[in-house]
């Protein structure tokens, strides 16, 4: 695990960007870390974009902002264009593989494509893709224990939105499915 | 509830929900939106009293209302809200009301933007209400001290008789922290509010609630009776925290978000050995004076740091009466800086100097 | 002998601030009794607003609080939402009330804020030395329309009444004058009826009244009655505008 | 015809006439040659045995400074 | 008209329709009513724009309108009022738009009473209005000044593009006193309005006035162009007289009428053979720092009069940078002080020392 | 081929900032198309207020201020007396204009400015995510009424043209909806006249226009505009409130 | 029947359906494979003869999408 | 006459106490002296009394506030008794002795008592009583030529109350003759 990240999410107004943040954060208070969440909320908002950026911590979170982050999870080409160089070394960057075809590289950041509209669509919700690009993020990085993530689902959708639960949970499942098949890693 | 996350402006609504809040009026502005919708479900299935108002005058008369009738009230807003509610803050004020505002602010001048930011300083500290009156202002710099203060607030305000201010930027508003809602606050005496209006059936005599004296005789012993007051809070509620101050090389002064990444900067700085102390005000007013005193010998400068183009400044200034060299960064119209920006400041603190 | 009129105990005793004539006065002893006889003293909070009734917190003799200009049914709404079993009322002349503080107003109405609005429409202001009312008729001589009011550059008397009868959370609306003891009773009944409505909770009540300023009209207050009678009553017509009756029960 | 009576308050009096005015005996008048200690010129009854105890000059009275009895 | 007898407000009015006035929008307040009343008798006349707003509020937003549309436009009001007017005030900042506004101010908080204060000085100066915006507020002592500023003024906030706010008491606002009206005033060469909106058939492109950046990026430049705009006017605009200042033992800092009252005052100690000097600022903002540079050697310490508890005491605390110690005497709620009591301020200067 | 429909010159080429399927969108081709077919983009001056539409500055082809919240009626009655010879409009919505602007709405129609009001009657505050506004239909869920709006806490629907109507400085009032293409047509009608009106210096014209906030009403741009015939309507009846006609001439 | 022909000026479209549901031909529909820069689906014309110029559609359209032509 | 005079009117609301002192003003500018006026306004005004402060100089006046007076107009007894003590050596105090009838002293200033009232009833309008007021000051005083306050009146009255000038003129002329047959002086 990591003693401190910073990480950037960003995309589409509903591709699930704000929730992919939160939940990442609600999950570093599960588990009992700083957690901090902040929404570039602005002109973009109501254009068509979204991002916000999350701490994870285990000790006192001081400067909410930063100027580069560890983790990049890009969930279209404007977003990528945006946050590319602004990564810390031995950085990771997950993309949406299905929006974005050209393949993504960087001197700093390993770039991993993940084609999270195509397995969403497969499993009959294109809701969930921002559930699989987690899925992909939590194989990769390790950042919680495996349980965590779905009891802070189970909470966040609450009582009106539990029947949404399995296909959520199928879809974390599918997300790892793929990065551990094509054999991708980050340390 | 032990640990949780939360989003500032909810972390607000809750904690005033633990101060005892009776009555919450306001309207609606971004980014604050998050206090009365909470409220707005919370408060009524208490039995409480929430009301949207018209408006931002609308809802700090209404506040004045309430907090003549004996209630414990608040309101929320941010920056041209609360420049709209400056008559009645100042009547409030005259009147020796209790209430909490919560000011949330976004950048300006006018409509500006809605990013996060501190140039609503001179706002909360000199107003733009009329007359001598001051505000009890706490600006605190986490979501968890946050929560502490507005529990207190209510206290305080009831106290002293006087509005409370907490003034976040938006950044504390919008982002979620772990926070923990039972760390215990300072618990004060609070005499009955025998000054309330509720009906003469209700106490001895007639009670009124005003702020007019025509006769310059009685304005001028009113005024005096304030200040008075005034000084009893400057005696007691200064509040502040000094950091890494036994040999700074420079010391920051910095209050809210700044006073954050200033941490991350002064921990930067450490690592590659500069020491640089802070300042951070927690109460702007009453402003903690007395804490520059306590400034080690040998500190090459003190540098104010905001999210604006210089308005506690003024403060600093004051404070340090001449003793230090003083410097200035700001950012504004809702850019945050970074931890860097800060390090390069205090490296190149000679450019940052004001004449 | 036994009393048949006497001052209320509905008022203190300090000398009212108006000047002689004004009916400020008059108004203030209706009110007075009202609570008196309905026995709301004890009960009654009341909102003093900026204008020449200014003091009024001074002669109501119950508990009362200063409004901010304009501002008398947002302190109103607050207190009545904290102390809903208590009797409030507002005092508000025309440009508190009409100019600067209908917003105010006309939101209290709407949200059906079960308070008393007495509304004193004297075609002017009084307190700051007779400016122009967005009540004052047209040809009006005031110190900022000194040729008479125009029309065409500032309108027309607003009409408090008819506009407010447009608002459903009104339950009791009339227009009245004192300018005589007949009119007097009948004012005196309608800001009854309205008290009397917002101890049964029916609602928003607004009284308007027409009254006179004497010594900004230029007139003896004796011709300033006379005045309400032939210019006022006729832009202003006397009536009841809205009685939601059983209906806001 | 009822047989009233009426009394003033005279410091409280602020001379407007109304009373005069509104009394339908025409008792009341203006005396030119008093005033009060606020210098307004107090009223006073003519013929008070006329007084029928209406009180229109009390209840037109905006300083109440007119009290009304009368005969049972 | 040679020299005539007129009382302030009236003045006033008569110096905006010589310094070319177009329209006036305003809400009756004690005490500047002869303002209003004045104007709406003659801007009438002459075929320009009266309007008497429904509100304070509503009168700022007719002031950004028409001075948006290209007019020379003006308001006044008084204390409570002038806190009205905080949002659009910091909306016409941030428009960059040029208008006079006149404070007469009485005492406060709240409605507090209608007789002379100068209360209002953090109203004027820091403002309520939300961001970092400045006007430029000047603050004459005489009727026959404040005129002389009122027919510049125009050109001042034309010039720069920028709200100038001119502060009396309402001592200065309702006395009388002999004054003429032809004393020449500073010219300006004035650039054609090409930023008002009269209609694209009027000029080339399209005309937006406006504060809103909702890009913090675009909201910072904007931010820093206001500060340059800022910075020209200190350079540029900071008036102030000094008096008496060759060798004295005090000196005195004092504006509008309590600057006569320590005229006066000062001719007495002299008689006493007590030398005491005046710094006596005419600009409040650009606030004269400079002048405490000047302040020569020997002098025992500084002495701020205000009929207030103390606001202007901050530019003065700010200004002097610690090289004096600092005393204070003031009035407040619409109390005049007498010359007397400076007298005696003076030479219990000790006792005037704060802390 | 010919030309039928495109895009009107009265809108710039900017993409507007309105969520998919809001009519802000419609309402501002109408004004635009109004504007130009009457020939007034050279001399027309437009007034945005805060809500959704702060924007419209940077959609409406002419000059453009931008108002604070609610004082949009005031900013332009600031630009119409100083060039009475242009056309000034606002655009406002619901909260701006009912809410928090309602007295400088309601003095500007009392004063008789000669301006026009486009009022965007679509029952909640759009732009800060959905709260209740003063037209919010009883039951209507919200933010700020999370359990939809109850009337005993909140009163009614505020209903603006019937207010209006009782205004003297009023010359033409009407309400529309954009639901269908017929209705859209009778909409544009309305603007037509009330602008047409303005040329002719008749007084004051407002048009309120029902509108959609899918969003924030959580439902497709298509049911919301069912919503609006279904459930805004019976409420908010459509018509014209007042036509001075020549009466203000 | 008169013939139209529409034109959709693509990336201005927000994939509302406003058009689709107001064209009286039924002609119009999105098409959820196809997104424009902003991330909406585009819409796309059926059968294009079937289209008779009436610009429901057009005049539906918030974002002034679309252009219609009409035979003379 | 003085190089500087501070003097305070006082009376009841409607007894032209106003006009008093702005006629001395007025006076003041016409002679080309500076002269400055101020009311107090106030609680009071509406209660019923009044009063204002005048000053009267060779040079440029500073302080518009003084603590004590030169000269005391005093129209009723509760301004006699607010001002009487805030008199400076040598001064006067001129008062309406229709009003107030105990004999008025002071260890400070010389003490007259005039009965307007009276007077101005005799001349058929207790409106100018203020007047005849004015010329006893202006007799015992001589603060201006004679021409002076005529001029100032004619203007003051102005058009519409221009057939006023005469019953003023002579309530001037009867003030003065009160004086001169009391035989009364003030240095
Ligand atoms: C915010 C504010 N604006 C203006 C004033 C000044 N003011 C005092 S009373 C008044 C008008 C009063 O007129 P009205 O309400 O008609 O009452 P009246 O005196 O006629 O009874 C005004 C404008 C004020 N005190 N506060
Ligand atoms: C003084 C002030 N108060 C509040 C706000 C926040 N605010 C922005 S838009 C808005 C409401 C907009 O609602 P509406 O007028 O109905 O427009 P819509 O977005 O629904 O089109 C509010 C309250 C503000 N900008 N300024
Ligand atoms: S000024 Fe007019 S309204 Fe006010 S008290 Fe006097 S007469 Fe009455
Ligand atoms: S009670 Fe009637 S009759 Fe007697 S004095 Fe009064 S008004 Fe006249
Ligand atoms: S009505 Fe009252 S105040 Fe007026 S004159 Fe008669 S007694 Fe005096
Ligand atoms: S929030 Fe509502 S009103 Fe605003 S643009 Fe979106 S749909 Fe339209
Ligand atoms: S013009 Fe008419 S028929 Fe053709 S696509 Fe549009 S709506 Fe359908
Ligand atoms: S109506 Fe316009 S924006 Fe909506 S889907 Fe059709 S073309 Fe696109
Ligand atoms: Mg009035
Ligand atoms: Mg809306």
């Amino acid at each position: 695990m990591f003693d401190h990240v910073n990480i950037k999410v960003a995309g589409f107004g509903g591709q699930g960007v704000m929730m992919f943040g939160q939940l990442i954060a609600y999950s570093a208070a599960y588990e009992e870390l700083f957690g901090l969440w902040f929404p570039s909320y602005g002109p973009e908002t109501r254009g068509g974009t979204a991002n916000c950026s999350v701490i994870v911590s285990k000790k006192q979170i001081n400067s909410p902002v930063f100027q580069s982050a560890n983790h990049l999870i890009a969930f279209n080409l404007p977003s990528l264009q945006k946050f590319h160089d602004k990564m810390k070394d031995g950085g990771l960057i997950l993309y949406n593989s299905s929006l974005i075809k050209d393949q993504v590289t960087s001197d700093k950041a390993i770039c991993i494509g993940i084609p999270i509209n195509d397995i969403a669509t497969d499993l009959g919700s294109i809701q969930v893709s921002n559930i699989v690009m987690m899925g992909a993020y939590l194989e990769l990085t390790n950042l919680f224990v495996e349980s965590t993530i779905e009891k802070v689902l189970i909470k966040y959708l609450g009582e009106k939105k539990a029947h949404m639960l399995d296909i959520n949970m199928e879809a974390l499942r599918k997300g790892r499915e793929y990065v551990l098949e094509a054999g991708v890693t980050y340390a | 509830m032990a640990k949780v996350l939360m989003k500032g402006n909810e972390a607000i609504a809750v904690a005033a929900l633990k101060g005892g809040v009776d009555a919450f009026f306001g309207y609606p502005i971004t980014p604050q939106n998050e206090i009365p919708e909470y409220l707005s479900k919370h408060l009524l299935a208490a039995g409480k009293v929430f009301v949207q108002a018209e408006s931002e005058v609308a809802a700090i008369n209404m506040v004045y209302g309430a907090a003549g009738a004996g209630a414990r009230v608040m309101t929320s807003s941010s920056s041209p809200g609360i420049a709209l509610k400056q008559e009645g803050i100042s009547y409030i004020a005259g009147a020796e009301l209790p209430c909490v505002i919560v000011s949330v602010m976004r950048g300006g001048p006018g409509l500006g933007g809605i990013q996060p930011s501190q140039a609503d300083y001179y706002q909360a500290t000199r107003g733009g209400g009329n007359g001598d009156y001051q505000l009890i202002v706490y600006a605190p710099e986490t979501i968890q001290e946050t929560i502490d203060i507005m529990k207190e607030s209510f206290d305080i305000a009831d106290y002293y008789r006087n509005p409370v201010l907490v003034l976040v930027d938006g950044l504390i508003g919008q982002m979620m922290e772990t926070v923990d809602f039972e760390k215990p606050v300072k618990k004060r005496f609070i005499p009955a509010k025998d000054y309330a209006t509720t009906g003469t059936a209700n106490h001895p005599g007639r009670n009124i609630v005003n702020s007019l004296f025509l006769d310059p005789v009685e304005l001028e012993q009113h005024n005096l009776q304030l200040q008075k007051k005034y000084q009893q809070i400057k005696n007691n509620e200064t509040k502040y925290e000094m950091i890494n101050m036994e040999n700074p090389e420079y010391v920051i002064v910095a209050y809210g978000t700044m006073s954050r990444i200033c941490r991350s900067a002064i921990e930067s700085l450490k690592e590659e050995g500069i020491e640089v102390g802070m300042i951070r005000p927690i109460s702007l007013w009453p402003y903690p004076k007395a804490a520059f005193n306590e400034i080690p010998s040998g500190v090459k400068g003190i540098l104010c740091a905001e999210m604006s183009m210089g308005q506690m400044l003024d403060d600093v200034m004051i404070s340090d009466k001449g003793r230090h060299e003083i410097g200035f960064y700001g950012r504004v119209g809702g850019m945050v800086p970074e931890p860097e920006e800060i390090v390069d400041a205090i490296k190149n603190f000679k450019d940052k100097v004001v004449k | 002998m036994e009393v048949k009129y006497q001052k209320t105990k509905g008022l203190t005793d300090k000398k009212l601030s108006y000047c002689p004539g004004c009916t400020h006065g008059i108004v203030h002893k209706l009110v007075g009794e009202t609570l008196e006889e309905l026995g709301m003293i004890g009960d009654a909070i009341g909102v003093a607003s900026v204008g020449c009734s200014v003091f009024s917190y001074e002669f109501f003799n119950c508990d009362m609080q200063q409004a901010p200009h304009g501002r008398a049914c947002a302190e109103a709404t607050g207190i009545k939402r904290v102390r809903p079993d208590n009797i409030v009322f507002t005092y508000q002349g025309d440009g508190d009330l009409a100019s600067i503080g209908i917003a105010e107003t006309i939101h209290a109405a709407n949200r059906g804020e079960n308070i008393t609005v007495i509304f004193i429409n004297n075609a002017i202001y009084g307190m700051t030395g007779g400016q122009m009312a967005p009540t004052t008729l047209i040809g009006q001589r005031t110190t900022t329309s000194q040729d008479g009011r125009n029309q065409v550059l500032t309108g027309s008397p607003i009409k408090i009444s008819e506009i407010f009868s447009q608002i459903d959370g009104v339950a009791y609306l009339e227009r009245v004058s004192v300018t005589n003891p007949k009119q007097l009773i009948k004012a005196k009944k309608a800001i009854k009826k309205a008290f009397t409505y917002q101890k049964e909770k029916r609602g928003f009540t607004l009284i308007e009244v027409l009254s006179t300023c004497p010594v900004n009209w230029g007139m003896t207050p004796v011709d300033a009655l006379k005045w309400v009678e032939s210019n006022m009553v006729p832009v202003f017509p006397l009536g009841v505008f809205k009685d939601a009756g059983e209906k806001n029960v | 015809m009822p047989k009233g009576k009426v009394y003033f308050e005279e410091d409280m009096c602020k001379g407007c006439s109304l009373c005069v005015s509104f009394c339908p005996q025409h008792i009341l008048y203006q005396d030119k040659t008093t005033i009060n200690k606020s210098g307004y010129n107090i009223i006073r009854v003519s013929e008070p045995e006329k007084c029928i105890g209406c009180a229109f000059c009390a209840m037109m009275c905006p300083d109440s400074v007119i009290k009304v009895e009368v005969d049972k």
